[in-house]
């Protein structure tokens, strides 16, 4: 090998090397941002027994931004964060939800009436813990027609 | 002349092999992340519930491949405990291997990982996500390290601060240990009070003992007595002559005068019937039996001067104020032959005779007495009038649990550096580990003061949200006024009686409805002439010797004021059910543990006099659900329909020793 | 492509180079030539390279470790945990963190021995020794202050040490103290103001003082042997700036386009690039190596979380400031005032007292012996003091072999 | 060397084990006696008297004392003396009695079992 082929060959491993350490580090502190826990609410929590929420009423949770239902058919809960951008609505009985911020009205399924709101209100799926607690799990969406008995 | 513009080919060789070098390095970073061993362990886990599993259960099983974490705001705990102990709340993993079995007990059941963290029992770090790190050994620079399964109840007791904590053994001996040791008396410890105490006041105590046993006690309470409850204060000759005659130089209250008794008269064979019938051991040790509620009296006449044995008898409250023991009403003759009895006949021959000749006392000697008293802080146990808000002599135990704990603590090189090794040290001789412990000897026994230790360890710096705590209400002093209040004051009631939690333990028989449990009748006559009720028990009620009046007026305000209204219902008392009754009587095995007519087992009361005993409410309530009255009783629930408990109750109500038969 | 970026594109006849070096911002920092000299290994040990290199380290793992850390005695020691136990990469960024800091007291150090020995501080470079001076200290107090952060008893205790020793700053040490405490304990405020200072303050102070130390590198030209020293001072007509001899401006080459520039230049010189820039890429990748290296074999310490109320036996200062902490066991005023003032002011005023003015470019010029011994025995002093400090100290501050547990 | 350690170590009994013995101890010494011989107190009283454990339980299994414990000698054809707890004690208690007959039905000088390793897989 003469040369200044040997002096490529060198030069362009030693690149080489470098531009794979310089990926590496960009893929590195990608996966340094991403956290691998979190110190947030979990997604199932309990609410507390079902005896807490009398039938007939509506019940709004804001430490967990949902409201709770306790209807003849079950229970069920509706997530209080408006689709649009994420203020609380309110609740009002026999009409649905008002969000105060931009105006979205919903119904009393949380379906859009009108408004920004792009999606109507989540719902989330019950259950029950060993405890006899109601546990919310945000992560488990469930369509309008959800009834939790207990 | 190009070249030395150019870099040299050793440039270039520097440059690839370094490159090269860097590569290699930074993936030795990646491979060191994706080689942790949490992940090893969570590949094994996988493995294995794959074998344990069907596959719709897999399916729900927890992701993998991630650090699984128990976050307590409220505790302030962070435990990824969980990211390798995979299968702990899972029966399926009961005969897998640590870290992936299953958790012994039913204790998660009431203690839900997601709601105590596991560190919160166990100890360790929870943080960690390795072997070492979580601190299942003692590590470096964690302090609190994995409970070994003879400590766990330490941290049991952080929460659970009651005073007998259930299924906590350890702990509940340990507290036991602590309370009756009098360590408050020392040191402020969460949990204890100031009330539990009991030694007697020494104002009077000049008149009371004799000098020669002072002595000997000073020296070595455990010499004279092995239940003492005062600790060796490992006092130097000099401090013992100095504490001796401040001592009997404090005569504040003399004795009840005795100078009208003719001792000479003084029988003491009758003086032993008359503690016998007075039921003195039900309380007192006497050559290895009896209660140990008052203190032994084998060697009582060694001790103390007839004088005042003979005024504490007549009247206890005279110089002890705040004593257990109650007052009899005995005549003066009486008196005087049980105080011959004590004083002659229970002594220890072996006692240094008593010195006739008085001798006198300089008072710096004394003075000298009263500062040996302070140093040693003798007032923390020992009220005396004239030190008071002196303080505790010992440094607070809040946080005695967390204390850390130097090699250099230790003066015998060869014991581990521990906390709990530390305490149990400073437990059993305090003098091993540092020069100048003020604090005594107790002389505890190993299992004592390992139990000790549990409870001392429980005694956490950080105090946790009241939410997390469970506690016992501290029972209220309750004191009767009245006619009613100077008899219970008088007898002592309260010493060995419970009622709204409040009073002594020695009876198994709260006040707090026995208006309602026992008959009107039955109650003046017992009072007047207890007889047993449970021949098996040596501590039985005393033979006060109150008279009818006060035993009727105690009796009254039982019955209208003790009563617990639930139980005041009449209960129908037909032949018919008494005979089902007394079939049922046989059938369910009764006659066990309670006699009837002198046969029958001693487990539970005698029932032969039931009928003239006790109200048939309580005996049906009694029947159907026991444990509701009182826990922990030997008298099981058998499940009594309601029919059936009437019948047993109008059974018992048929039962009498009076063979006329009257009912009251 | 290559034009985009170093307007001459990329840069392949000797002319290219240079004109690259000059029109390119970042390249800027350096002359389009350099003398062959001040390339030796040997001559500048890549020292003051090196810190730099170790500075910007220190700033992207210090960023990044910003990220998961709240500056609160509640959080501040999880937060450690957690970096060392759950985020991916963290143990590594930490030590990095950590080792690269020390690494830069020590190089930052050396530096300037290297720099008092070759004599390079001498004209017209006085200044930028004060300005070195100044970066010494500045990296003495980052170092410092992020000893604080990690909020474990080392931490506490270090700094419970290391901030009385401020307190005996004569005037107004009681005041300082006050100041850098935010309050008398070491307590959430202390922690919030080391925080600022540490990630604030005190990098922006620095890289100040870099640029300027850097720029002066410049102009001034690096140091060189008599034979290429600048005509004195008194030669030049007044209101004139020195005439550079290192720095090229591109007029240099480009008059003489016909011309081999090579050829009618001194043998001594050669185009920054390749010739130092190769070498710099080198030094970067050297120091990174031997820093994850260390990361990876060496975990940074933590200890117990911080406890008030238990000091442990001995508390130790920062290492670099257990010479200060062997002085002050001796006395407060004369080991903890005096001594570190006069220091620090000799080291100010070096360049201006200096009488003899040759001696540059060479280490250990024999006609500067004199110097050369006295900043020697000083510096092996503190050295000395510091490694008693950290070896022969033991419980209740006795004397101790290191070797005896 | 562990001082406390060394004292703390309470007879190589289970966690459940103890717990039954506590049991045990309140509950049945006072005819069973202290070793299960059926030598208490109140044995002397009892016709027919306690069975001696030693001899019984070897020949029994885990759920058929169980059975005795829950719902009492009655429940097995025996005499009614010892009566059903199961509506006392919670069930919790009732397994760490039985466990702890496992300990007074081994020869002396076993040495114990820990839980998780003899209880079987239940997939």
């Amino acid at each position: 090998m003469n040369d200044p082929t040997r002096r490529r060959f060198l030069f362009s491993t030693g690149v080489t090397s470098v531009v794979l350490s310089a990926c590496g580090f960009l893929g590195a502190t990608a996966r340094y941002l991403s956290p691998n826990v979190l110190y947030e609410p979990p997604h199932r929590f309990p609410i507390g027994s079902p005896e807490e929420f009398p039938p007939g009423t509506a019940t709004f949770l804001p430490e967990h931004r949902l409201f709770l239902f306790n209807n003849p058919a079950g229970f069920y809960a509706i997530s209080s964060v408006c689709t649009h951008l994420g203020c609380n609505v309110r609740h009002i009985v026999g009409e649905g939800f008002a969000c105060p911020c931009h105006g979205s009205r919903f119904d009393e399924n949380g379906q859009v009436v009108h408004g920004p709101a792009p999606e109507p209100l989540a719902w989330f799926g019950l259950s029950l813990s060993p405890r006899r607690e109601l546990v919310v799990n945000t992560r488990q969406p469930v369509q309008p027609e959800y009834r939790f008995r207990v | 002349m190009r070249t030395p513009q150019r870099a040299s080919v050793r440039f270039h060789l520097a440059f690839a092999v370094l490159g090269v070098t860097f590569l290699a390095i930074f993936s030795w970073v990646f491979l060191k992340e994706y080689l942790a061993e949490w992940r090893t362990t969570q590949a094994q886990f996988d493995q294995l519930q794959r074998r344990v599993k069907d596959p719709h259960a897999l399916s729900l099983a927890a992701p993998l491949g991630e650090i699984q974490q128990i976050w307590l705001p409220d505790l302030n705990r962070v435990d990824r405990c969980p990211t390798c102990h995979l299968g702990i709340d899972d029966p399926a993993f009961v005969s897998a291997p640590e870290p992936y079995t299953t958790h012994p007990g039913a204790w998660l059941r009431t203690h839900a990982p997601d709601r105590f963290g596991c560190t919160s029992c166990h100890g360790g770090q929870g943080e960690a996500t390795d072997f070492r790190n979580a601190a299942h050994q003692p590590i470096p620079y964690w302090s609190d390290p994995m409970r070994s399964p003879q400590l766990i109840e330490a941290n049991c007791g952080a929460c659970h601060r009651e005073r007998r904590p259930r299924q906590a053994v350890w702990l509940e001996k340990g507290r036991e240990v602590i309370a009756n040791a009098g360590c408050i008396a020392c040191h402020d410890i969460p949990g204890f009070s100031l009330e539990e105490l009991r030694a007697p006041r020494l104002e009077s105590v000049g008149y009371k003992v004799r000098p020669e046993w002072l002595r000997t006690w000073l020296a070595d309470p455990k010499a004279y007595l092995a239940q003492a409850r005062m600790p060796n204060f490992r006092l130097e000759p000099p401090e013992i002559d100095s504490l001796s005659a401040f001592l009997l130089a404090q005569r504040e209250t003399a004795p009840l005068d005795s100078a009208g008794i003719d001792w000479s008269k003084a029988d003491r064979d009758r003086g032993r019937t008359v503690f016998g019938e007075a039921r003195c051991v039900t309380c007192h040790r006497l050559e290895g039996r009896g209660g140990t509620m008052g203190p032994e009296l084998t060697t009582v006449g060694s001790k103390v001067g007839r004088a005042w044995l003979f005024s504490f008898i007549k009247d206890p409250t005279h110089d002890q104020p705040g004593t257990l023991m109650l007052r009899y009403r005995f005549t003066d003759d009486q008196i005087r032959d049980l105080v011959a009895y004590l004083t002659e006949d229970l002594i220890d021959p072996g006692a240094p005779q008593a010195s006739s000749e008085v001798r006198y006392v300089e008072p710096a000697l004394i003075e000298r007495g009263r500062e040996a008293f302070v140093r040693h802080g003798c007032y923390g146990c020992h009220r005396f009038s004239g030190m008071v808000d002196l303080g505790k002599i010992g440094p607070s135990l809040l946080g005695i649990g967390d204390r850390a704990i130097e090699a250099a603590d230790f003066r015998n090189a060869a014991v581990v550096p521990s906390r709990p090794n530390w305490l149990f040290l400073k437990l059993r001789a305090p003098d091993t580990l540092a020069d100048q412990s003020r604090m005594p000897t107790f002389n505890f026994s190993e299992p004592d003061a390992a139990a000790a230790v549990v409870a001392l360890l429980s005694i956490r710096r950080a105090d946790l949200p009241v939410s997390r705590v469970t506690d016992q209400p501290r029972p209220v002093r309750y004191e009767p006024q009245g006619t009613f209040g100077a008899l219970v004051a008088r007898y002592r009631c309260l010493s060995c009686h419970q009622t709204r939690g409040w009073g002594g333990e020695l009876s198994t028989v709260p006040l707090d409805r026995i208006g309602s449990q026992l008959q009107h009748a039955y109650l003046v006559s017992y009072l007047q002439l207890p007889s047993a009720v449970r021949v098996s028990l040596e501590e039985r009620m005393p033979w006060f010797r109150m008279t009818r009046e006060e035993a009727r007026t105690l009796a009254d305000y039982l019955a209208g004021v003790f009563v617990d209204d639930s139980l005041e219902r009449p209960v129908p008392l037909d032949a018919d059910a008494a005979r089902r009754g007394a079939r049922l009587y046989q059938t369910l095995g009764c006659r066990g543990c309670h006699s009837l007519g002198g046969t029958g087992g001693y487990v539970g009361p005698d029932l032969s006099d039931s009928g003239r005993r006790l109200k048939p409410g309580w005996i049906e309530a009694w029947l159907s659900d026991p444990g509701r009255w009182k826990p922990g009783t030997l008298q099981p629930n058998y499940g009594l329909k309601p029919e059936e408990a009437r019948s047993l109750t109008a059974y018992l109500m048929t039962l009498s020793t009076d063979r006329s038969g009257s009912t009251p | 492509m290559g034009r985009t970026i170093f307007r001459v594109g990329w840069p392949r006849t000797d002319k290219d180079r240079a004109a690259a070096m000059i029109s390119s911002l970042v390249l800027h920092i350096h002359p389009a030539k350099v003398q062959r000299h001040s390339l030796r290994a040997s001559y500048t040990l890549g020292l003051g390279l090196t810190s730099a290199y170790l500075f910007g380290v220190l700033i992207v793992t210090g960023v990044v470790l910003m990220l998961y850390y709240t500056p609160h005695p509640l959080d501040a020691y999880r937060n450690m945990k957690d970096l060392q136990f759950v985020v991916t990469f963290g143990p590594v960024l930490r030590n990095m963190h950590r080792w690269a800091a020390h690494a830069m007291v020590v190089v930052v150090f050396l530096h300037m021995c290297r720099v008092f020995f070759t004599g390079a501080y001498k004209e017209p470079r006085q200044f930028n020794w004060v300005l070195g001076v100044g970066l010494l200290l500045l990296t003495l107090g980052l170092s410092f202050t992020g000893y604080l952060l990690p909020w474990d008893q080392l931490a506490f205790w270090a700094i419970t040490v290391g901030s009385n020793i401020a307190g005996y700053a004569p005037g107004l040490g009681a005041e300082i103290k006050y100041l850098l405490l935010g309050g008398n304990v070491i307590e959430s405020g202390a922690l919030l103001r080391f925080y600022v200072l540490h990630c604030v303050i005190l990098p922006l102070l620095a890289a100040m003082l870099i640029a300027m130390h850097v720029y002066r590198v410049r102009k001034d030209g690096l140091s060189a042997p008599p034979a290429a020293e600048p005509p004195p001072i008194e030669e030049m007509a007044p209101g004139r700036f020195p005439p550079s001899t290192r720095s090229y401006g591109l007029m240099a080459l480009a008059d003489r386009p016909a011309q081999p520039v090579v050829e009618s230049e001194p043998d001594d010189e050669v185009l920054t690039w390749p010739h130092l820039l190769y070498r710099e890429v080198l030094v970067l990748l050297a120091v990174l190596i031997a820093l994850h290296a260390a990361a990876l074999l060496f975990n940074a310490p933590l200890e117990e979380i911080a406890d008030p109320t238990r000091t442990p036996n001995p508390a130790k200062a920062p290492w670099y400031f257990l010479g200060l902490q062997e002085l002050v066991s001796y006395s407060a005023l004369i080991g903890g005032v005096l001594v570190p003032t006069l220091l620090v002011l000799a080291l100010v005023l070096v360049p201006y007292l200096d009488p003899v003015p040759r001696g540059v470019g060479v280490w250990f010029a024999p006609e500067r012996s004199r110097a050369n011994r006295i900043f020697a025995a000083l510096a092996s002093a503190a050295v000395a003091l510091t490694l008693v400090g950290m070896f022969f100290r033991g419980p209740n501050w006795a004397w101790v072999w290191p070797w005896t547990p | 060397m562990d001082v406390f350690g060394r004292q703390a170590q309470e007879e190589g009994l289970s966690r459940i084990e103890t717990d039954g013995k506590r049991l045990f101890v309140h509950y049945c010494v006072t005819c069973h006696g202290e070793t299960g011989e059926g030598d208490g107190q109140n044995a002397s009283t009892l016709a027919p008297a306690p069975p001696d454990f030693r001899a019984s339980l070897p020949v029994h299994q885990p759920a058929y004392w169980k059975q005795i414990i829950e719902a009492g000698s009655v429940a097995v054809g025996r005499s009614p003396l010892c009566p059903p707890w199961g509506r006392t004690l919670p069930s919790d208690d009732i397994t760490a009695l039985v466990a702890y007959l496992g300990v007074l039905s081994r020869p002396a000088g076993q040495k114990p079992v820990e839980p998780a390793a003899k209880a079987p897989a239940s997939p």
